[in-house]
């Protein structure tokens, strides 16, 4: 069977709309030492890197594991570029892990990025395709007519979303590296602030980041001897269905829940609601948490904003749901998968300082991506499976 | 020593050509002569439109060609509000998922002639087209779908089957 | 293909384009060679091994280990190898025959790649020696260097 | 480690420009071939990986488009990685180690000629230093032939030779573009393209999609008469400033063929992904290999060249080889990046 796999060393970098002191290699290099210093290793003991991202058009850099290679100390080691859409961050993990449980690699470097200042996030997501109708909607332009479904469905109350980001901001705070640090977060300035896509307000949408985040991956003889307790990878999961298909439940989708089904039995997880202490999930659109709660088996069909009202998600709730003030707060497309999996590493090593959960001992970080097709999850623990 | 330079502008511009493809081909050619034309997976009997040539489900090529009706059903939709980069048309503007009657997937496109505050999912909405002798084998001859006063029509809710 | 269909007239297809000007932050060490530039000076960087690298990188290519000191380095240099462009394409820094080369300056222990206006292929030789041509108006950037030239031989 | 194998491996047919079908019509026959020939049922195949490049298409997410040929539900297993389908092929057989998952469809597209190639490459160098000045591949890999001709002695001749033997080897391979008998003298009186490169030295431009379907341990040998053993398979990266690099040899494939274990056995045959002529000659150096191996049999790169897909389809022709039982033991390369940077080696044997 697969061997163990922990993670021994986490970095991010600082969030921002633009870090212009940075090259793209600076700011792979910053979260990358920092995981590296982390893990008490220098760049010689890595085996491998695994770096992800999301289109290469935010960019301009076409493959850019090329370019990056001496920035990641890669020269004479094997280097691999994932790239799923918007899952990328934590697909990018699990294909690191699967390096380690394979008993291929003993320290694996993983790295996920987007630096989206260098053009604009909107005209990198939309496809010019020719023949097409002017409707172009954005980002939010897709999304939003499933959280109009959604809301219709389960007859959730209309300020669901804004509770959400009231959380979240509020969560960031603590959060030394978040982009969005929104002092004077109230209800009321939430739900003031403009309709973007109705009914998402502007304060209930991610941000466009720069940002990376960089994991040191670890075999059990290699974990023995790291300088901080390590995190345990207690199971891994990746799904992928089309986007569109008749009976589709885009609200629900069926590959997240088959993805969860899987990662709760690797992990030996019963009641997901009862055994999980912390959940990272990836929340770009407000309305997007209480949705996933029903799609990760966390609350019943159509009752997922329940949890969002009874405070259950909250930083001193039930289950804490984006203690690290989430996607809503920092978005790097291509890294915000990844952050969701190293915030949940970092709460099961009780290394998450101020947004540290009280005696977190399982911790779900969660990706997706495309046309909520793409789904990356993975269960990591404070005691060896 | 010399002063540090911050940033640089590097212009990339990259020229291609875009191959629709035999199943897209089709579609848009019948949309010149205001037909929506989907195509039938051989095992799952589904109408894709549009169609992409093959079924995303059972993983086919699609080969035979429906016509379906340019009436359908708001299945579900979103006001745009913000402006941003890339957009041809001012906001606010209503882009809806619409179910064409006798297609089996929705096709994204601008509901207009009505108030955005009005339009709700289960709508009846029909295509308007372009004026004869702008026709062409596009998607931008649909200029948008409009309300057709029929009374709404169910929708699954419950994301059938999914 | 079924039969039905492959009578088709051919698929439709049309040009498209991606364009942007991307606005790129170049770090601490791009920035402070691309400085230089304007004042029509050359810098390298010393790797901890000693090696100087032109153009600097932020980085040793061979350990990783974050390059260190910044040192002056000639405008003229050797070529070490080289190749001939007789039909230049559209973006290319010169848009009549030339050579692409990898140019070893004095002083720097790698070599940076750019064009030389040589006029004809028969004028270039590895081991020649090149001397930069400065662009007249400098924005702190790589097309400041106009391209190099063959050394006048003394 | 798990003995994992190929055990089916199909291609379309590759040309010039296919301006009929778009990427997921080229793609769904292929899958649907390669499935058919594992002998493993669409829906029992564990894992999905794919390879492929969204700047050659010029849109984003262009590989989400390719779901649809495999027919992704329920929903499945499924990775991609934005590199050369070989890649690809690398992570299902990670995959495969960990033992919950015995089967596994790798597949690759990629129309280089949708757009202009010289200049879609140019994006993958250095941002600040060297893309802006747009040098187009040809002219890198001419900078190589020449450092590389200087350096041993060699001849431009050596080069055409390469030449033409692939595309002489390429007339018994129906899915090749560019096949027929080419005369050594001809060749090298043809004019420069970039000096020293001639026209018959560079790759063309294809089009065109490959699959593979890996299978582990026994479920190998019951569906496949003759499983392609994978023995060994790694690949490495050098840094990219060509400056920084001698561009005459290739350490990462020397290193990558050292820890697959090329050495240790007889190379019957070794289809490698070199573009140009001279690359071939370099590659050859670093494997070690000597004129017992018959190289690049299907007439290599230089018959055919779709990006992203050629370095699957080196090791899908190596493979295809050891299953119909004319090699015992064979070397497939796949390579990323200008000059070389990045190589992958792949030995495969029969059981």
């Amino acid at each position: 069977m697969a061997n163990r796999c922990a993670v021994i060393g986490i970095g991010q970098t600082q969030y921002a709309a633009k870090r212009d002191d940075l090259s793209i290699a600076g700011l792979v290099r910053e979260a990358a030492a920092r995981a590296l210093e982390d893990a008490g290793l220098a760049w010689r003991d890595i085996d491998a890197v695994v770096i992800g991202k999301a289109p290469d058009m935010f960019e301009g850099v076409m493959m850019p594991e090329l370019y990056l290679a001496d920035a990641l100390g890669a020269a004479g080691k094997p280097v691999m570029r994932v790239h799923t859409a918007g899952s990328v961050g934590g697909s990018t993990a699990l294909v690191a892990a699967s390096l380690v449980q394979a008993g291929i690699h003993d320290r694996v470097l993983t790295v996920a990025f987007e630096k989206q200042s260098e053009s604009n996030a909107m005209w990198a997501l939309t496809p010019k395709i020719p023949f097409q109708p002017p409707v172009v909607a954005g980002a939010g332009g897709y999304f939003t007519p499933h959280i109009r479904a959604y809301i219709a469905r389960s007859g959730a109350p209309p300020d669901v979303g804004i509770r959400v980001a009231l959380k979240d901001r509020q969560n960031a705070l603590r959060n030394p590296y978040a982009h969005l640090r929104m002092e004077d977060a109230t209800y009321e300035a939430i739900a003031e602030s403009p309709m973007l896509w109705d009914p998402i307000r502007f304060h209930e949408t991610c941000p466009s980041s720069d940002g990376a985040c960089a994991m040191v991956l670890a075999s059990e003889p290699a974990a023995a001897n790291s300088p901080r307790p390590p995190a345990w990878l207690l199971g891994g999961a990746m799904r992928s269905e089309p986007i569109m298909f008749p009976g589709r439940d885009e609200v629900n989708p069926r590959a997240g829940r088959d993805c969860a089904a899987d990662v709760y039995r690797q992990a030996g997880i019963a009641d997901p609601r009862r055994d999980l202490d912390v959940a990272e999930v990836y929340v770009p659109f407000s309305w997007y948490e209480p949705m996933w709660m029903e799609n990760l088996g966390f609350a019943k069909r159509n009752e997922g904003w329940k949890m969002v009202l009874e405070g259950a998600t909250a930083f001193d709730g039930e289950l804490p749901v984006n203690p690290s003030g989430g996607v809503l707060s920092s978005n790097p497309i291509g890294a915000s998968g990844m952050i969701r999996f190293a915030e949940a590493a970092m709460q099961v090593r009780g290394q998450a300082g101020e947004h540290q959960v009280a005696g977190a001992r399982k911790a779900l970080g969660h990706a997706y991506g495309g046309g909520s097709q793409f789904f990356a999850m993975w269960i990591v623990g404070s005691e060896k499976p | 020593m010399s002063e540090r330079v911050y940033g640089i502008k590097t212009p990339i511009r990259l020229e291609y050509t875009y191959i629709a493809g035999r199943a897209r081909s089709a579609f848009l050619r019948a949309l010149a002569e205001r037909r929506l034309v989907g195509e039938r997976c051989p095992q799952c009997r589904r109408v894709y439109l549009p169609p992409t040539g093959a079924c995303p489900t059972c993983g086919l090529p699609t080969e035979e060609r429906v016509e379906v009706s340019p009436k359908g059903t708001v299945t579900t939709f979103c006001v745009v509000n913000l402006p941003f980069y890339g957009q041809r048309i001012q906001p606010p503007y209503v882009c809806a998922s619409v179910k064409l009657d006798g297609a089996d997937t929705t096709l994204f496109h601008l509901i207009q002639d009505v108030p955005a505050g009005e339009v709700r999912m289960g709508m009846r909405v029909e295509a308007v087209w372009r004026p004869d002798e702008e026709m062409e084998a596009s998607a931008e001859t649909i200029r948008y779908f409009r309300p057709t006063g029929e009374p709404d029509a169910p929708i699954g809710l419950d994301g059938e089957g999914g | 293909m079924s039969q039905q269909l492959s009578s088709q007239p051919p698929a439709l297809s049309a040009p498209h384009e991606l364009e942007y000007t991307y606005t790129r932050s170049v770090g601490p060490v791009t920035g402070r060679f691309f400085g230089a530039l304007i004042e029509q000076k050359i810098l390298g960087v010393r790797t901890r091994s000693g090696r100087v690298l032109v153009p600097p990188t932020e980085y040793d290519p061979d350990t990783g280990e974050a390059t260190g000191d910044f040192v002056e380095v000639g405008q003229a240099g050797v070529v070490t190898t080289w190749a001939w462009v007789s039909e230049p394409l559209r973006q290319h820094p010169l848009q009549r025959p030339f050579a692409w080369a990898l140019i070893r300056l004095d002083g720097a222990d790698t070599a940076l790649l750019h064009a030389v206006d040589a006029g004809d292929e028969s004028r270039m030789a590895t081991g020649m020696r090149v001397r930069v041509r400065w662009r007249d108006e400098r924005a702190g950037e790589i097309h400041d260097i106009a391209c190099f030239e063959p050394e006048a031989s003394p | 480690m798990r003995e994992v194998a190929v055990v089916a491996f199909a291609q379309a047919p590759i040309v010039r420009r296919e301006t009929e079908r778009n990427e997921v019509e080229i793609l769904l026959p292929v899958v649907r071939d390669a499935v058919e020939r594992s002998g493993i049922p669409k829906s029992e195949i564990g894992f999905t990986v794919s390879g492929s490049c969204d700047y050659l298409a010029g849109q984003p997410f262009a590989f989400v488009m390719a779901l649809d040929t495999i027919g992704a539900w329920p929903p499945v297993r499924e990775s991609h990685v934005e590199m050369d389908g070989a890649w690809a092929l690398y992570e299902a057989w990670v995959r495969l180690q960990h033992g919950d998952v015995d089967s596994a469809l790798v597949y690759a597209f990629g129309k280089s000629s949708l757009g202009d190639v010289g200049e879609v490459l140019a994006l993958q160098l250095d941002p600040y230093y060297l893309a802006p000045l747009w040098p187009d591949p040809v002219s890198l890999a001419a900078l190589q032939a020449r450092a590389w001709l200087e350096a041993d002695g060699h001849s431009e001749r050596e080069m055409a030779q390469v030449a033409a033997r692939s595309r002489a080897s390429a007339r018994n391979n129906p899915n090749a573009q560019l096949a027929g008998d080419f005369d050594i003298d001809d060749l090298l009186a043809e004019p420069y393209l970039v000096s020293p490169l001639r026209r018959h030295d560079c790759p063309p431009i294809s089009d065109g999609a490959a699959a593979v379907v890996l299978a582990a341990g026994d479920l190998a040998r019951r569906v496949c008469q003759q499983p392609a053993w994978i023995r060994g398979i790694d690949h490495r990266i050098e840094a990219q400033a060509l400056g920084a690099r001698d561009l005459t040899v290739s350490s990462s494939t020397a290193l990558a063929a050292e820890k697959a274990g090329v050495a240790s056995g007889p190379v019957d045959i070794a289809e490698l992904h070199a573009p140009f002529t001279h690359q071939e000659l370099i590659l050859r150096g670093a494997l070690g290999l000597d004129g017992e191996t018959q190289v690049n049999p299907s007439g290599g790169a230089l018959a055919a060249h779709p990006l992203m897909v050629a370095g699957l389809t080196r090791i899908g022709e190596a493979a295809q080889r050891i299953m119909d039982g004319v090699a015992g033991r064979a070397v497939a390369h796949a390579t990323s990046g200008p000059c070389l940077q990045q190589n992958l080696v792949c030995v495969l044997e029969a059981e």
